[in-house]
């Protein structure tokens, strides 16, 4: 399995911990992840505010150099990047005027020919959960887990065409595969505010703390994600949320990829745990999951 | 269709030229849903004209000929849903016709796109309509017939 | 609010540019509400998204592009995942929001979110990818926010979470012309990506703000 | 041959669009036309006055009406005609407002599209031959499909008249929804009080037969002389040896869930589904039964219960009862198939249907009834307790293109405003809050009905969508809007009830292709039009009732069902029945006798018959029409390679001379 992947700016900078583990994760399973040489971001959500045609053509950009590498299925670890290749790739599938002006607006053709996926899609769909299960050297038994999806990854249905748009259940069947518990809860698809993190941080703060507080309040130790952006703000906005509503969560945000490379027996060091706000270490420990020699 | 006056028919009727479409209509149904867009007042394009037969499976293939042979620049059998036909199994038959004289006409070099069939309910006013449109367009698409001289 | 009906308001060409634009039709909408009922900024908004639907339908552009709602939508796409119509509830948005920024209606309140974006944006135009320093710094000098996430900065290079230096983007001229052309085609006044008139609101907000404080 | 076209101006409904004068001048020149004229109103009495006074004066043999759609006037100008002395079958419409009028705005291409459909009809017309109308005997006796409240208010209609009728129900008792229900709206009858007399009087008519445990197989021929081929399942329980005296089911061992009490409470696996059953016999639901379940499982060599057979003085249980199919005979079909809920499971943001304690108002309705399987009690199906906040949630599947049905369920407005005030009686301390979008109480006292529930009883009533449901904590969160403060609300609640839609039955279609009828995209049946023939279908002889053409609350149910069997009963009344003559018709001196005609008919309506060939001076087998069979489709004429079959009406001239004239 050959993939382009796609990082984007966030798993170089704020998540690299969830580019790491994911490299670490393919590498584990022999899915073969090429860097797409010199990509830009794709817009995320200031672009397609802003200019339609824009947030069309960044995206399209970067498939294009995939398409050079001669690659035909991009991979992306960032729930928002996904979505928005997803949304451009669909756009070209159709031919009209719009289409002729993004072709124009790069100078070259496309069509949608290359395909985007998200990691998390490799890895249940295309490796295979039944395959991953074989793999498990160490079952994450004991860790309850409320499995969080955010908007952008099954939001819209049509676009991203991954799993249910209300009761999602991919990142749950897979934590049940790494022996961990699935902890059935509402928040699922709920906002955490995303993109308004530095412009509206009150509001990110307050629908952060209301995911903490309902993953908190179902028996979840730690919250599980697919998308950088929701970590962010969870993970590095959690200090802040306790101050504000006077709370004390301890409330680890750990990406999937990161359990899935401890299932498979990645080494813990090369994760980056030490790199989130909450140190999801002690509780790894507690549950025998990791030593402290290791 | 060769006819030695072919261009000049052409040049004389291209600018203002508008196709005439010969419309099968089965009673039960599409017949029905025509009326249907009338009560409803949903807008068409005026090119099409109704011939209304009790059930599609009434059409004669030589009746398809001999439109396109009189100057129609295109025909449409219209009937009842597979499985919905007011006598059990006539829109069966008509399907199954429609099928062979397609591929004859294909074979001797008639468009296609001049001969269609589509299945229009009762109560699809709409879906009428949209036929209607999507006909006509093809067949301004493509071209007037060549037969009448 | 009382607004006046008549044949030029219902049949300004607002609704119509709209339609254009994002290709969706404000007129299916029968004010149900299921879009404000699940929209997770929905208590921070000055009208409803269901209200902001009915407005377009009444023809009360200004009134809906100067709203704090159209910046407020996050593009969870709740609404338009739940909408018994099938209506692109967030595509409006967007629409309404590239709108404003091309007939330059700012909102009175809040500006935060218009200036982050497109800021955001120069920042990818000058760097290819996000240069996290750039963007933050840039926002709080703009904003008048200067000290804001001053506490959770240090952590954050500590944690190598955030770079001092930006990528170099060895296509830089291509990335440029992507958004020349985009902004172009599209009309979309970036020339004036940053006008003036909406730093100063925002600065002088701010400091009035501040100033009542000390009060 | 002298042509007359009388072209209609419908008030400005075809003259608007048309310029009808202009159409009457072109098309007077055509060859054939003698005469051609406009008027006002064609069909009023006026019009057709000058009709006849046209065909006197002129002597007109022909005549082309440019009107309306011929399924509207048709039969008017054809009786028209005939009382001016000519055949009936000399008279074309020319569909000139339904495809033309009305769906062009060109006045222009709407004229000169006007001028080619007349031009069409004019040399359909000129080709058609005087035909004699037949006629067929009926018979004198009624089928009713359901078992409902309209299928029951049809047959003591036409019992009432002193004509046979079948029942034929797929449950084990009539009744239908209706007996299902506690009260109804809006004078708060008690469904079953109201219901239970008329089922009673049913099953006492001698003029009435029920069919229960049945189900529709087959059925064939037309309107006066239908066949139909009639399922009886096997009950296991001989209907004529039973006393109802419930011995049996005291004593079964097998608890299940009720179905009837959409699955709140228990029956036995032999049982009668409510108290005043009719027939008030039980029936074994072979699938839980132990005697069955045993036989099954090892060949017998389990042992088996019996315990029901046993017990029963009246030796009325019968394990091997089989499958039955009757055959019989009717004049006219009343299709009263009713409906079902909506299927809530789809709505994702409603907990697709796994919340317990998010349930339909079916659910409500057994749960209010006294005997019902709570006692009456409102509870929160997860825990038994009572429920103190009840949410309702309207338009649940209905107006709802995208996971529901387009169309307004019409009923649930009105049945969500009596379960808020029956909450109420049965629960002084509970709440109702009802989301809503639009009220819609079009109906005698309903918007009186609403207002008390809302005064009175103090429903809070909140205008907008429900966009989330999920469990915390024991309770029910709801989440919506109330659009008309423009807030968002939040509701912690015991019970959430919601307001599902009506929807066809999945088995409507198969139905419709057994009868021949129309359906919509909503699997609704067509009625023949909506306004001047809503109990009719197109198919003669086949009528609708209560909400399997579209939903509808009990009165109007009711309304219908009088409505189709006086038009049932007409049938009847009639000695004989006119038949249209646009059937299949041979011409023997053509035919080859290739038999293919005998293979293409639908119908079997083509027999083989052996005449002496004078000319050739030998016999020879020629096809033949079954005159009371045919059906006129023209399948017939199609694969006919000597064209010796022909339809009339619709022959094969008739359609040559139309294309002709294109």
């Amino acid at each position: 399995m050959k993939y382009a992947y796609f990082p984007g700016c966030s798993l170089h900078s704020t998540a690299r911990e969830y580019d790491r583990s994911a490299k670490e994760v393919a590498l584990a399973l022999g899915i073969e992840l090429a860097e797409i040489p010199d990509w830009i971001c794709c817009g995320a959500t200031p672009a397609h505010i802003t200019m339609q045609l824009l947030s069309i053509a960044l995206p399209v950009k970067n498939l294009l150099l995939a398409k050079k590498m001669e690659a035909c299925e991009v991979v992306t670890c960032c729930a928002a990047c996904f979505n928005r290749l997803k949304t451009a790739n669909k756009f070209m599938k159709q031919r009209g005027e719009e289409q002729l002006k993004i072709e124009k607006i790069l100078g070259e053709p496309y069509r949608g020919e290359v395909e985007v996926r998200h990691f998390l899609d490799v890895l249940v769909n295309v490796f295979g959960s039944k395959n991953l299960e074989t793999r498990v050297i160490k079952r994450l038994k004991g860790l309850k887990v409320a499995s969080y999806y955010g908007c952008l990854l099954n939001r819209l249905k049509d676009v991203t065409g991954l799993d249910d748009e209300e009761e999602p259940r991919m990142i749950d069947d897979l934590m049940e595969v790494l022996g961990a518990e699935a902890v059935k809860w509402p928040y699922k698809t709920e906002c955490c505010g995303a993109s308004f993190s530095l412009t509206k941080t009150d509001v990110v703060l307050k629908l952060s703390g209301d995911i903490l507080q309902m993953a908190y309040d179902e028996g979840a130790q730690a919250i599980v994600v697919a998308c950088p952006m929701c970590q962010s703000n969870l993970d590095i906005r959690q200090a802040m949320v306790n101050k504000k509503y006077k709370k004390n969560f301890n409330m680890p945000i750990i990406y999937f990829t990161q359990l899935v490379a401890l299932a498979l027996g990645v080494e813990m060091k090369k994760l980056g745990f030490e790199k989130h706000m909450v140190d999801p270490r002690p509780l790894l420990k507690e549950k025998e999951i990791i030593f402290s020699k290791a | 269709m060769i006819n030695p006056r072919t261009q000049e028919l052409k040049n004389s009727r291209a600018e203002s030229w508008e196709p005439k479409i010969a419309a099968f209509l089965c009673n039960w149904c599409s017949y029905a849903g025509a009326d249907l867009a009338g009560t409803s007042r949903r807008e068409y394009p005026p090119n099409i004209r109704i011939i209304r037969l009790p059930c599609s499976g009434r059409v004669n293939p030589l009746f398809v000929l001999k439109c396109l042979m009189d100057g129609a620049d295109g025909v449409l059998i219209a009937g009842c849903h597979t499985g919905d036909c007011h006598y059990s199994e006539g829109n069966y038959y008509a399907r199954r016709r429609f099928a062979i004289l397609k591929k004859l006409f294909e074979f001797l070099g008639i468009d296609p796109r001049r001969f269609q069939m589509a299945w229009v309910s009762a109560s699809e006013g709409d879906k009428w309509v949209k036929v209607v449109k999507e006909l006509v367009e093809e067949i301004k698409k493509a071209g007037p017939i060549l037969a009448k001289s | 609010m009382k607004w006046f009906i008549s044949q030029e308001t219902i049949k300004a060409p607002f609704q119509k540019i709209l339609e254009k634009g994002c290709g969706e039709k404000v007129a299916r909408c029968y004010q149900c509400g299921k879009c404000s009922a699940g929209c997770p900024m929905a208590f921070q908004m000055d009208y409803l998204p269901n209200q902001i639907i009915r407005m377009i339908q009444l023809g009360m552009e200004k009134e809906v592009l100067s709203s704090k709602t159209i910046w407020l939508c996050a593009s969870c796409f709740t609404c338009t995942a739940r909408c018994p119509r099938e209506i692109n509830v967030a595509e409006i948005m967007d629409f309404l929001r590239r709108h404003a920024y091309r007939t330059r209606i700012i909102p009175s309140g809040d500006t935060e979110i218009p200036l982050f974006n497109k800021i955001f944006l120069r920042n990818i135009e000058l760097f290819g990818r996000l240069y996290e320093v750039g963007l933050i710094g840039m926002f709080n000098l703009l904003s008048g926010e200067f000290f804001k996430d001053f506490t959770v900065a240090p952590k954050m290079f500590l944690k190598q979470k955030i770079g001092i230096f930006p990528w170099r983007n060895k296509n830089a001229k291509a990335l440029k012309d992507i958004f020349r052309r985009s902004g172009g085609l599209e009309k979309a006044q970036r020339g004036r990506l940053l006008y003036p008139k909406l730093i100063f609101l925002n600065l002088s907000k701010k400091f009035i703000g501040k100033i009542e404080k000390l009060k | 041959m002298k042509i007359g076209v009388f072209i209609c101006h419908c008030g400005t409904n075809i003259s608007a669009t048309v310029d009808v004068e202009k159409v009457a001048q072109v098309t007077s020149k055509l060859a054939k036309v003698h005469f051609s004229t406009t008027y006002l109103y064609m069909c009023s009495n006026p019009g057709q006055e000058l009709i006849k006074k046209a065909i006197k004066e002129k002597g007109l043999d022909r005549i082309v009406v440019c009107s309306c759609s011929p399924s509207l006037h048709e039969k008017t100008f054809r009786k028209c005609a005939e009382e001016a002395g000519i055949n009936p079958y000399l008279v074309e419409i020319a569909n000139i407002r339904e495809h033309c009028s009305w769906v062009h705005r060109d006045k222009k291409e709407a004229t000169l599209k006007a001028i080619d459909i007349v031009r069409l009809a004019v040399a359909k017309v000129s080709r058609d031959k005087p035909l004699v109308k037949t006629y067929v005997p009926i018979e004198k006796r009624v089928l009713i499909i359901g078992g409902g409240i309209s299928g029951i208010q049809s047959a003591i209609d036409i019992a009432f008249a002193k004509y046979p009728v079948t029942i034929v129900e797929r449950e084990s008792s009539i009744g239908g929804r209706m007996a299902r229900f506690d009260k109804t709206f809006p004078t708060l009858d008690c469904a079953a009080c109201i219901l239970t007399p008329k089922m009673v009087t049913v099953s006492q008519s001698q003029y009435v037969t029920i069919y229960t445990c049945s189900e529709i197989e087959e059925v064939s021929g037309h309107v006066g002389d239908f066949k139909v081929k009639i399922r009886k399942r096997a009950r296991s329980v001989d209907i004529n040896k039973c006393t109802g005296c419930g011995a049996c089911y005291a004593k079964c061992p097998v608890k299940v869930s009720a179905k009837f009490d959409m699955n709140l409470g228990l029956r036995k696996a032999i049982y009668v589904p409510f108290p005043q059953a009719v027939p008030n016999v039980p029936v074994i639901d072979r699938q839980n039964c132990l005697w069955f379940s045993a036989k099954n499982a090892s060949g017998g060599t389990k042992k088996a219960c019996g315990l029901c057979k046993k017990i029963c003085n009246f030796g009325a249980i019968d394990y091997d009862m089989q499958d039955e199919i009757i055959e019989e005979k009717f004049g006219a079909i009343i299709v009263a198939t009713g409906f079902t809920q909506f299927d809530h499971s789809v709505y994702g943001e409603y907990g697709y249907g796994k919340y317990k304690d998010v349930v339909t108002g079916l659910h409500f309705e057994r749960m209010a009834s006294s005997s019902g399987p709570t006692g009456g009690k409102i509870i929160r199906p997860s825990d038994g307790k009572e429920a103190r906040d009840v949410v309702f949630i309207q338009c649940v599947g209905s107006r709802d293109e995208q996971k529901g049905v387009p169309y307004c369920s019409r009923i649930c407005c009105m049945y969500t405003a009596k379960h808020a005030l029956l909450l109420k009686e049965h629960n002084k301390d509970a709440q109702a809050y009802v989301f809503y979008i639009d009220i819609r109480a079009a109906g005698k006292n309903y918007e009186e009905f609403v207002k008390k529930v809302q005064d009175e009883y103090g429903a809070i009533y909140l205008r907008g969508r429900v966009s989330r449901i999920f469990e915390k904590g024991g309770k029910i969160i709801v989440r919506g809007a109330d659009t008309l403060s423009g807030a968002q609300i939040e509701i912690k609640a015991d019970l959430v009830v919601l307001a599902t839609g009506l929807i066809a039955r999945p088995e409507t279609v198969k139905l419709a292709q057994m009868l021949h009828i129309p359906y919509d995209q909503n699997r609704l049946f067509t009625e023949a039009h909506p306004k001047l023939a809503p109990v009719e279908t197109v198919t003669s002889g086949i009528f609708l009732t209560g909400a399997c053409q579209s939903p509808k609350d009990i009165p109007d149910s009711v309304a219908t069902a009088s409505a189709a069997s006086v038009k049932a009963l007409g049938l009847l009344l009639q000695d004989k029945l006119e038949k249209e003559p646009l059937i299949a018709k041979v011409d023997r001196n053509l035919c080859s006798g290739c038999r293919a005609c005998v293979v293409a008919c639908p119908f079997n309506a083509i027999d083989m018959k052996e005449i002496e060939d004078r000319a050739l001076k030998c016999k020879r087998d020629v096809a033949e029409v079954v005159e009371g069979v045919c059906t006129g489709c023209g399948n017939c004429t199609v694969v006919c390679r000597m064209s010796a079959i022909d339809i009339e009406g619709f022959s094969n001239r008739q359609i040559m001379e139309e294309i002709e004239a294109l």
